[in-house]
């Protein structure tokens, strides 16, 4: 199993999740998260003073896949998270040792 | 004992020999009714603040310290340009049509003469006690006005406008759009000789503000994203709904002094009575309106909708505003409920129709102000066909000049933000900062 | 018309020809009268924005938009109910037990005929200015009254209480159980034949909200989770402190107009003075409370709470509610200071007994409100036992009567919402939106 | 000169003779004042509010309980300390220096005579109304503006200056400091004799709460991590814009009370002219505060600061604070606007010599109100030089006293949290508890 | 070394924090997410336009172990996260490459 | 690749951001978190109740680098946010299977 962390903009997440669903993946964790890469900050001022918001409001998805499912999933949430311009966010790929749904207590890929 | 008080209070008053019956002395008339000027005016004044609560608790966080910022300037440039230009248009040598074109309003000299005077001798008193009110008193409360109708069009427009276009239309709108038309009935034009009533401004300040926003939002278009393909709405929940609710309630405080000062006097026992009157039915519409919404969206909904709720409320104050003086508060009651009614199905018309109005100033202070006027020509002592007229006669004045002013902001500076800003919020664009800037993020 | 107004009004302030010691007139003893009914009750009214963000910033986020609904609601509510049948009940031909019970409590026909008359005649205002003061003013103030007893039930039953079934029972208490008990004391009725003396409502109206929050509370039950196994509490802060502060600063505000216009007149010197020392009174009480409570929770825990610092200003306020016309304004610190140190110590009581009050209603209203009453026949000119066989009168009825209607509910419609509602929050459950939908979860 | 107004009043109401011309009765002079006190006083008191929320919106949430506790806190000590010393040090008694030390002020003989007395004869009254006003209205109208000057303090030494020392410093302001200086001009003393002119204390309230906080600030230092090494400045912005906004708004309402009430009379024709005035040119002055930083910061920074835009508004109201009464409104615009320029010049200018303000009080009351007390003798009736006499006699007796007082406690009980406090945040050491317990954070 | 992701009831919360304690399990990071499963969202209202407020509010809890833990740890959050009904949430468990204390900068097991 | 979390005091991700500045690592994602271990909570007082607010405030940096580069970043890291009192944080290291840049599509170090 993977997991498919994905860090996208924040208006984007509709479309991610709608990809998603008509995947059939149905499952999917979302964080409130501040990122800081090319796209750099909006230069801000308070009193006078500028400074720099050095971190844009990104949002954080994280989504368990079975192995033979995550290329199509990776595919679909970087499609759908796509502006074309700087800050559309990055995916990072962990590998998975275990899942279990509490509910049941089934484990493994039946789990996610 | 509460009731049977008045006995020693009264007796004191019968020390005063004299003639048979007692009345107010002219000066202290005028003391009543200059006083009430300034307190009911500082009531409405408040109303700034209950639309600034109101507006900041419906947008989304992202937009609210720029709606903020709206609120303030807007109070401050209206009470400017009505000082500039607007008193003049709307009181000063009212002919059918407007007022003087003439710079600033000033005391009157006979109440700088008594004020220099080294004493107060009886003829200066009485210059000064003839006008029956202090001339800066009754100006205060009519500027109070003005910045209401141009409060309403902040939040309709909400979440997409630019700042300065918005200021520059709020002074076109104090200095000149609403005193011409104030001035055909509260100046004493054509609409007041042709018999039209609107006690406290229905349609002069309620559906006034209404119209400009409407056509404000009809030129802007509508929120990115808040009308789908296919007719489908995504709301976009307003960030801080106790906010909503203090403004709501800071708005019906200051209604007291709204309606109950627009009776311009409390210099006699009619007066009074008559304040009082006004500030009853004011409080049942609202009352009404608020468990009219309240039954209206858990029936159609299935469930209570508290902005929805907040709306009705309000929409029973715009309700009365135009005659608050009914004689029997049960009409107020049924005045308030009908005014809720119809705010609570417009609210989902207007999204129909895909006219994008982030507080709902449309159905609760235009749809809600022409009932009320209409409903004076009903339950109070108005005629019908007159009040339409003046309805249909405000709203196109209103309406087209307007429109004209927001195209020619539209197709100069421009009136709406990139598509970028909008996304991020007009708070970090145009302000620079942002209203919550640590919630959730401890950074 | 605006500008063309004063004619009538200068006329009748013709009729003075005077004495050598210049009284009051008895129309101007009217219009201050009035008046200080309608400035003193939009104060009072402005409690109800104060209640609603005090009990929206002590409940959690979950929660809030419900309690802001409910909040909106029991205000209108009651005014309607009191319109409808409680004024009638509370002083119109008051027996020993209760007024009349009639529909709707209406403008007199004296100041109608005024209002209406082509001239405003000596004999009309004659017989207008006779009755005191305007009636609607008295139905105003007596209106927002009522509400407040309402407001102080909504803030110890939330989380957990349904919104309908809430919003029957503000409605009996403002129709029927207030009305009744306060008919006896402030409607003539046998408590103030035999001497009991309650001069704004520590008893009538603030006991009156406890009473019926305590019964509430106890059939309701506490909040799930509130209370562990083995005698443990487990806190559930409020979720907007500056929210609760603001709401403790309006009821502040709000409480001049409470305790000073419930002198009832303003139309003599007398009546002046005695305002202005209530007002003192009322300040110095609540301003003990608030250091008493610093004081004992940072001696007792180490750390000030806030919001027991909250609930010192208005046990000040309770407590002094009874008697702010005390003539030394020292005695009202001590007064505000002891019922701040009751509040203080009951509010962990409460929680041992497993009673839970959200907002610390009861020590505030109940508690204190007891104190106050006692503290007249201690300080003022009230007899301690003819005190507290009224406090014993007023509570033992309240109690009955709201348990009857609270048992009545609860095995009818229901009065609790589900243990999933009560662990999702109110808010989407009821009314189906979040008060604060995007903090910390900008989607 | 606030004492000694009623002669000029009083006179007006002694050609009350026959018909002729009706003017205002000795006894409603009286109420008219006393009820002015009264209602002008309660909006002031709403300043505290105000106060509040300002600075609950301008700290950062981890201190906000902290912020709200300082201010009830600071309103409630404020009052008590000028009922037991204050008012007598700065009205009974007066010499050139100072009043009468004595504890307690209290109601008037006269007045209790007449309130106790079995029948309200002629003789009771008339020894009540000879006075002008009834002595606690005045007391109470007296104590809510010391409430405001040491508001003052806590927005300056927020975030960083623990509660009991704040609470010390606050009552050696209010029962002495303030008192002392104020009894200079509106007690009759030296300055007053010498001309100086300040209507509603520009100098006497708003320059006294800078002056303490100025002399705090340096004494107390900047918070940690504000200022970096080689002049970099690192914001830390406010973490609820709109309940900063919220509180300016309440300020604004409040202040009409602030100026408006400081004519001291509403008794005749006159004063209530002249109350008019006051309100017509403090809400010019404070709408052109707003519009100038609205532009300034618009011009100088590219965006707008709503931060800097309210403090623009307050500003504008410190700076007419001194002269309200300038006969020409057009003039307190320019008044408003210099003031606001001021304080938008003077915010980063604090900052480059790391005096650390975290609200902006220093700019907006003491800067403003130095201009505002300069531009009596410029636009005013004032003597310039007198004037500039009067801000230099007050800013040396205060900062003198103040900064002994400020370093008695640093080296005592010290003043300063720790630095670990300072980083958790003021909340959870000092009162335990979070003023947004919940937000980003559903646990 | 192991880190343990559960995703779970915000009320249960607490039950879990008390049942690592007894495991001795001191260590834990703490961050509210939202989440979207079997569990669907509510619908909600706005001004009379139904929504689906798709993501249901969830804590996520992060725990390192060591290996020979790992399986005590993930049954009693298991245990004390379990209510039986939609939504009680899943575990995923990933391989951790390395740990270090800042405070001392020991790493590895030491350093959980 | 290694993602690297770290658990800081929230004051110091300021001397974070600016250590793997200087390293010339520009990419990191930042979130609110609230961590329990060493440290315990605050007792904090409620209406008279005592209770423990079990979680301290922190800060959760997720970096993703290069295997090269990890060393040096946890050194940063490690560094800038070391105070030497208890609650300093911890830091753990993940294997990343892969990274993709939504904007472009590279992935792999590229993406970084
Ligand atoms: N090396 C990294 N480690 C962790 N998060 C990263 C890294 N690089 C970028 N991010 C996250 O991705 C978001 C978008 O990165 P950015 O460089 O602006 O994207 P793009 O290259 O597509 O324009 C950042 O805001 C941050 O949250
Ligand atoms: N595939 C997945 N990837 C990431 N998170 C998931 C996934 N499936 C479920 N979750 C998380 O687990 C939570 C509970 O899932 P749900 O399907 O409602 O649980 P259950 O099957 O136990 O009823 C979701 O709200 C979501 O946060
Ligand atoms: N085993 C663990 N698993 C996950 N997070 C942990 C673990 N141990 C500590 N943490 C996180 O690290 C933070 C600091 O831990 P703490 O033990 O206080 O540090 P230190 O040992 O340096 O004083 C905690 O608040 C928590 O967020």
């Amino acid at each position: 199993m993977k997991l498919i962390m994905a860090i996208i903009k924040p208006p984007k997440l509709d479309s991610v999740k709608e990809a998603l669903s008509e995947l059939g993946q149905s499952g999917m964790t979302v964080t409130e998260v501040r990122g800081y890469g090319r796209q750099r900050g909006q230069t801000a001022i308070y009193r006078g003073a500028e400074y720099a918001v050095s971190f844009v409001p990104k949002i954080k998805i994280e989504v368990a896949v079975d192995d033979g499912d995550a290329e199509r999933v990776i595919e679909a949430i970087s499609k759908a998270a796509h502006t074309g311009s700087i800050g559309d966010g990055k995916l990072f790929i962990f590998d998975l040792q275990g899942s279990i749904r509490i509910r049941t207590g089934e484990s493994g890929v039946s789990a996610l | 004992m509460r009731k049977i008080f008045a006995f020693g209070v009264l007796t004191s008053a019968l020390f005063f020999t004299g003639p048979a019956f007692a009345a107010v002395s002219e000066e202290t008339t005028y003391i009543l009714n200059t006083f009430s000027f300034l307190v009911n005016g500082v009531l409405v004044m408040f109303m700034a603040a209950g639309f600034a609560m109101l507006e900041s608790g419906l947008v989304r966080a992202k937009n609210t310290a720029a709606i903020c910022l709206k609120n303030i300037a807007l109070y401050s440039v209206a009470g400017l340009a009505y000082y500039v230009v607007g008193y003049n248009l709307m009181y000063v040598d009212v002919g059918n049509i407007m007022g003087k074109f003439a710079l600033f309003y000033n005391p009157s000299g006979a109440e700088l003469a008594l004020i220099n005077a080294e004493e107060a001798t009886d003829g200066l008193v009485s210059a000064v006690v003839d006008s029956g009110y202090s001339t800066m008193s009754d100006w205060f409360f009519q500027m109070v006005f003005v910045a209401t109708a141009a409060s309403i069009v902040s939040g309709t427009l909400a979440e997409r406008i630019k700042v300065w276009p918005f200021i520059i239309f709020v002074t076109v709108l104090s200095a000149v759009i609403y005193p011409i038309q104030a001035s055909w009935v509260w100046g004493g034009g054509w609409l007041d000789a042709a018999g039209f009533s609107d006690f406290a401004g229905s349609t002069l300040v309620h559906s006034v503000g209404g119209w400009a926003a409407l056509t404000g939002a009809l030129i802007l278009g509508a929120r990115r994203g808040k009308y789908g393909s296919g007719g489908s709405i995504h709301p976009m929940p307003g960030a801080n709904l106790p906010l909503a609710t203090l403004g709501t309630f800071i708005l019906w405080f200051g209604w007291f002094g709204f309606n109950g000062g627009s009776q311009l006097a409390l210099g006699s026992a009619l007066d009074a009575s008559a304040m009082a009157l006004v500030f009853v039915n004011t409080n049942l519409a609202a009352a009404a309106g608020v468990v009219t919404a309240m039954a209206l969206t858990q029936a159609i909904y299935g469930k209570m909708d508290l902005s929805m709720c907040l709306n009705g409320a309000l929409a029973g104050l715009v309700s009365i505003t135009a005659g608050p003086d009914l004689q029997n508060p049960l009409l107020s009651i049924i005045v308030g409920g009908v005014g809720a009614t119809l705010a609570v199905l417009v609210v989902p018309l207007l999204d129909k129709v895909k006219i994008d109005d982030v507080v709902g100033a449309i159905p609760v202070h235009l749809v809600a102000g022409i009932w009320g006027t209409l409903a004076v020509g009903i339950f109070g002592s108005g005629s019908f066909t007159t009040q339409l007229m003046g309805i249909v006669a405000v709203g196109v004045f209103v309406s087209v000049v307007s429109s004209v002013v927001w195209l020619a902001l539209k197709y100069t500076i421009g009136i709406r933000v990139s598509e970028e800003e909008e996304e991020m919020g007009l708070d970090t664009f145009e302000l620079g900062l942002e209203a919550y800037p640590e919630f959730g993020r401890a950074m």
